[in-house]
């Protein structure tokens, strides 16, 4: 029951998602090279508004993409209908959004602002 | 099952049928009845879905002009039917189509196809003289039903859908029309639907032969009915053959499907056993002859052949091209393709095929009966067309009439009450639809290819007086051993098999009639071909037949033909008008 | 599952596009909730995040990891090509658009597959 | 075809097939062998047809898993060694054995506003169209559907949301918003941007993959989404 409203969010989002995606994939290839590691990551992060806008915009339209997606899913092979349907959607965006800014915030400003 | 378990219905106007007759009708009627009158559709199959408007190919009869005028088409239609159409009829129709066809196109949405300039294409069938077929592709069937059916569908008119019309019942007096009974074949119950006014739109359908065109659902039910209820039928040994219907085998529906006109047109060449054109030995414009004349063309060589092996004659299109044709006839080239044959580089076997029914119910211009509430349009309707249809005044006869049924329903539908049905006709119409059910379950298949066998070799393409009468007793030994096969009635609902004998039972009360006025007229005229009496006889002097139950018995005299408009020898066209405006090919 | 009842010829390439498209994308947010709960530890526990992240190392995780690349790449082109068809007008040659997505994809993952060793 | 009889199993029920044995026969099709075995071995088995050309679109089957027009298959197309599995459409409710109800069908056909909505009467002029403009050719490519209901059953969308409008519906609306003469324009995108419209489609494109007549309703359903799309800009909604 995607409606033209829900749809164009959806797309919208996505193409939103998009060039971070590429961004978060060409990080993740450049940082790889010689292992992961926490204080690695952090260097790179903390403090940095940057890098606070870049993931905090991604998690924000993810959240909306995925929580939409997961809908259409819930809808036709899980059967959910009405309330139950619209709750689900609600429940998972919240839910992405809330577990994205914490990992967000955890990775930027969480120890302070930096240098 | 008893007359108890009837379930009563009541409706304003009731339709049956939903060609381009029902559909129209359930239109006009809407735009034209009073408010909240009830508008009532029932038909044998689904809405739209069956019925053969929905199959029309080449198009749609209409002068628009460009020379053309209403009284050329006039003219071509009184020709064509060799001066024994309705002359008030046809002239309604040809006036009517030009209406008709603005309102397919503006109202209901039809698209037609177009010239460059983007004014409609017309095209010319054989017999026409003038380009006047408007058409959509070789598919004008289906943008005009699918576009009616929409609108109907969107009306919000009760559909009563797989019902099907077994009885017209009368008031007790029998003066008018109480109702209409039914039987739902979804469930296998019985249904009266009692109704002011009822168009009877449901299609003739010469499907008695062994080769036939139109769809399944249709077998002659409305004039059988109408016969039974004490109408007048006319022209009723008036059966078209359509040239070059496919001959895929015996056990297959496939068989009898039309390989469109538009292949001769375009000059296919129809070739016998022996490898040889035969067309120019029957008529100068070989293949391009009217579809009367091809049909008994092939008709004369399949008998001189005379073989079971192999029956029919064969159509070739490859010298234009087979890439060409492919492009030209994609439609018939996939078709055909189906049943394992090669159009457009091969040759393909053909055969005439029972294509439409110019007999039927006689009318008024407005559609009325001689019972009061009844109303008949369309291929069921006789008059329009006299003893021979021009391509493409079929379906213009089926929307031109629907309408002015609807329109006609609506009118008078305001002076009218629910009338009281004779219960006593109620209970035969009943136990005439049920007999099948205490009898012993025995198959109906056979009989039905006993009765296309004989109608198709004794009261076929070409006819003589001793065949029609072999035919005669033919028929009569179908009709009474169906009355000893049973069909089992462990459960009713969608059951095929139980109207597959109520189709029989139909077809072979009308194929009696066909014969017996077949006998009656000692001429030859338009599709009745008598190899006794070749000749048409004098114009003058045309008659109609009309055939009527009287006692039980089928009983055919012969009516003039009132010339109201136009004497034989004589045109309604300006003087000094050219004989055709078709350029010549 | 109704869907899986009734027909059964679906293997062509469009259908296989939307199929991939759904279970990669239904996959991502599955996996996303992990993700953010891992990154999260750099607040609570960064001594546990560099032991999950040491797991990388680890041939399986790498193996899941490539996975989770491939799916995000096979989903991001997927829903690329789908937003193209829908949005801009042209839709012909849809079937090489659904095989250019995979190929693309495959290109990206293996890129980072590479860089991982 | 070398087998001389067909091992054809029908579907009666949700959880009953019979098998019967039908002789084989030159130029048959799968109707023609459903035609054989209500004619001659179970009377009471229902299936629907009308025309047997590929026209009316009223005998559609499942056939082996697939949706066809039966009337237009041959059968040495579909048999597997000289068996065939045949049942009533999917995303119908079945009346009995072979017949469905097409109903749910036609009413969302009628719900996307599939009707044409005309300003001219049967008084005005036919209005010039020119073939070859861009309109023309849109609405011409999806004009000929006979609404079979092959790609609605074909659909997956259609089968697990029982609100989707579906492919021929959705086509005959783009076919409309293409059609100069059309006037409900705001009335079709409307109907199509509901909750069954045409944002559910997954572009699956098994509508298309299984259209007997060659139409492609996935184009027509994303010509609907850009339409709508567009508007979404345009009007805010
Ligand atoms: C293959 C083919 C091609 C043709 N091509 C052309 C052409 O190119 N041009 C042209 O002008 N004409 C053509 N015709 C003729 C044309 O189709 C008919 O003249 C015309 O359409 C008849 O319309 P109708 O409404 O009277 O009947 P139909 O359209 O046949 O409709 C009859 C309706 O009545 C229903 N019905 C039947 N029995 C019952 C019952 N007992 N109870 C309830 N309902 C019942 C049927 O199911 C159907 O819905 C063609 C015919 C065929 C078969
Ligand atoms: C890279 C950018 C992305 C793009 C361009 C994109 C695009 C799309 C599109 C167009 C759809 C709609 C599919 C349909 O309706 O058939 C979709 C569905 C979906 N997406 Fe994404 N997406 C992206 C990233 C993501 C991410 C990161 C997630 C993880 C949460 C995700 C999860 C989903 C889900 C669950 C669906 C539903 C699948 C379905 O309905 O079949 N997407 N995506
Ligand atoms: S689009 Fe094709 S498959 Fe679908 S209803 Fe129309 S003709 Fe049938
Ligand atoms: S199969 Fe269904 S999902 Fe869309 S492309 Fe066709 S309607
Ligand atoms: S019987 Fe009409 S389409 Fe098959």
């Amino acid at each position: 029951m995607l409606s033209l409203r829900l749809y164009m969010f959806q797309r919208l989002s996505a193409l939103l998602t998009a060039p971070f995606v590429v961004g978060h994939l060409a990080v993740m290839i450049y940082a790889i090279q010689g292992g992961l590691s926490a204080a690695e990551i952090l260097e790179r992060t903390q403090g940095s508004v940057l890098w606070f806008l870049f993931y905090g915009i991604f998690v924000v339209a993810v959240s909306i993409h995925g929580a939409i997606g997961l809908r259409a899913i819930a809808l036709e092979w899980g059967g959910l209908k009405g309330a139950a349907l619209e709750g689900f959607m609600w429940l998972v965006g919240l839910g992405l959004l809330a577990l994205g800014a914490r990992a967000v915030w955890a990775v930027t400003f969480s120890q302070g602002v930096g240098v | 099952m008893k007359v108890s378990d009837i379930e009563r219905h009541d409706t304003d106007i009731l339709i049956l049928g939903t060609g381009g007759a029902g559909l129209f009708a359930a239109l006009h009627a809407q735009q034209t009845a009073p408010e909240g009158a009830k508008i009532t559709i029932a038909v044998k199959g689904l809405i739209g879905k069956c019925g053969c408007t929905r199959m029309v190919q080449g198009g749609y009869n209409v002068a628009l002009g460009g020379g053309d005028t209403v009284e050329r088409h006039f003219m071509d239609t009184i020709n064509g039917g060799k001066w024994l159409p309705n002359q008030d009829m046809a002239w309604r129709l040809c006036e009517q189509a030009v209406i008709r066809i603005r309102e397919l196109e503006n109202e209901v949405g039809c698209f037609f196809d177009r010239n460059a300039d983007g004014s409609l294409h017309q095209k010319a069938f054989a017999g026409q003289t003038a380009d006047r077929t408007v058409h959509k592709g070789d598919l004008t069937g289906i943008e005009i039903i699918n576009r009616l059916m929409e609108k109907v569908l969107a009306s919000g008119v009760e559909k009563l859908q797989e019902h099907r019309a077994v009885g017209l019942i009368p008031t007790k007096d029998s003066r008018a029309l109480a109702g209409v009974l039914m039987i739902d074949m979804r469930t296998g119950k019985f249904r009266l639907v009692r109704a002011k006014t009822v168009m009877m739109g449901t299609g003739g359908g010469p499907t008695m032969y062994k080769y036939h065109t139109p769809s399944g659902d249709k077998t002659m039910d409305g004039l059988a009915m109408a016969l039974r209820a004490g109408l007048t039928l006319r022209d009723m040994e008036m059966v078209q053959f359509h040239p070059t219907g496919l001959l895929a085998g015996d056990h297959t529906r496939m068989t009898g499907t039309v390989l469109e006109e538009g292949l001769r047109g375009a000059g296919g060449q129809l070739i016998s056993h022996t490898g040889q054109r035969f067309m120019f030995d029957y008529d100068d414009r070989g293949e391009r002859a009217t579809r009367d004349v091809v049909s008994r063309g092939i008709y004369a060589e399949m008998r001189k052949n005379n073989n079971p092996e192999q029956e029919g004659v064969f159509i070739s299109m490859a010298h234009l091209g087979p890439d060409n044709v492919r492009k030209k006839f994609k439609g018939m080239v996939n078709r055909c393709a189906d049943s394992g044959f090669d159009l457009a580089a091969g040759k393909v076997e053909v055969v005439p095929t029972a294509h439409y029914f110019m007999g039927g119910v006689v009318v008024d211009v407005d559609t009325r009966t001689e019972m009061e509430g009844l109303y008949v349009a369309g291929e069921d309707a006789g008059g329009a067309h006299g003893s021979n249809r021009l391509g493409g005044n079929g379906v213009a006869n089926s929307t031109v009439y629907g309408g002015i049924a609807g329109d006609t329903m609506g009118r008078d539908v305001a002076g009218m009450s629910l009338r009281d049905p004779d219960e006593d006709v109620l209970a035969a119409e009943f136990e005439r639809a049920i007999y099948p059910l205490s009898r012993k379950p025995d198959l109906v298949l056979p009989l039905r290819k006993q009765l296309q066998n004989i109608m198709w070799d004794d009261v076929g393409v070409m006819r003589t007086e001793a065949g029609m009468k072999r035919g005669l007793k033919g028929i009569a030994s179908v009709s009474e051993a169906l009355m000893d096969v049973g069909v089992e009635d462990s459960n009713l609902a969608f059951n095929l098999t139980w109207h597959d004998w109520l189709n029989l039972r139909s077809l072979c009360d009308v194929s009696e009639v066909i014969a017996k006025a077949g006998i009656a007229r000692e001429n030859s005229r338009g599709a009745h071909f008598r190899e006794d009496y070749p000749e048409p006889g004098a114009m003058e002097d045309s008659a109609f037949t009309v055939a009527t139950l009287q006692n039980g018995r089928v009983a055919v005299n012969n009516e003039p033909v009132q010339f109201t408009i136009v004497r034989p020898g004589e045109t309604v066209l300006p003087e000094g008008a050219p004989e055709t405006l078709v350029a010549a090919q | 599952m109704k869907a899986a009842k009734g027909i059964t010829s679906r293997a062509h390439p469009l259908w296989l596009a939307y199929i991939l498209h759904r279970l990669s994308g239904l996959a991502l947010a599955l996996f996303l909730p992990l993700h953010f709960w891992v990154l999260a530890m750099a607040m609570t526990d960064p001594v546990r995040l560099d032991g999950f992240l040491h797991l990388t190392e680890a041939a399986a995780v790498k193996i899941a990891e490539f996975g989770l690349v491939f799916l995000l790449a096979i989903h991001m082109f997927g829903g690329l090509r789908l937003i193209a068809m829908e949005w801009l007008p042209w839709s012909a040659p849809q079937k090489t658009l659904a095989a250019g997505a995979t190929a693309g994809s495959f290109c990206i993952a293996i890129l980072f597959f590479m860089k991982a060793i | 075809m070398t087998a001389e009889v067909l091992k054809v199993t029908i579907q009666r029920d949700a959880d009953r097939v019979e098998t019967f044995d039908v002789p084989a026969y030159e130029n048959q099709t799968v109707l023609d062998v459903v035609s054989w075995v209500q004619q001659n071995a179970d009377p009471t088995l229902s299936y629907r047809f009308a025309c047997r050309v590929g026209m009316c679109g009223s005998c559609a089957m499942m056939v082996n898993g697939v949706p066809r027009w039966t009337c237009r298959t041959h059968i040495s197309k579909v048999v597997d060694g000289n068996a065939v599995m045949i049942g009533p459409l999917r995303n119908l409710p079945v009346i009995k054995d072979l017949a469905v109800d097409m109903d749910p069908f036609f009413d969302k056909w009628v719900a996307a506003e599939g009707v044409h909505h005309g300003a001219l009467t049967r008084d005005d002029e036919i209005a010039p169209v020119h073939e070859t403009s861009a309109t023309r050719v849109e609405a011409n490519a999806g004009i000929e559907c006979i609404n079979c209901s092959v790609c609605y059953a074909a659909c997956d969308t259609v089968a697990s949301n029982p609100d989707y409008l579906g492919p021929a519906a959705l086509q005959r609306a783009w076919t409309l918003l293409n059609d100069a003469k059309d006037e409900g324009r705001v009335a079709i995108l409307d109907a199509v941007s509901g909750s069954g419209g045409c944002h559910n489609c997954h572009s699956m494109g098994s509508c298309t993959m299984y259209c007997p007549n060659e139409l492609n309703p996935m184009s027509a359903i994303a010509g609907l989404k850009r339409e709508t799309a567009k508007n979404f800009f345009k009007r805010g909604r």
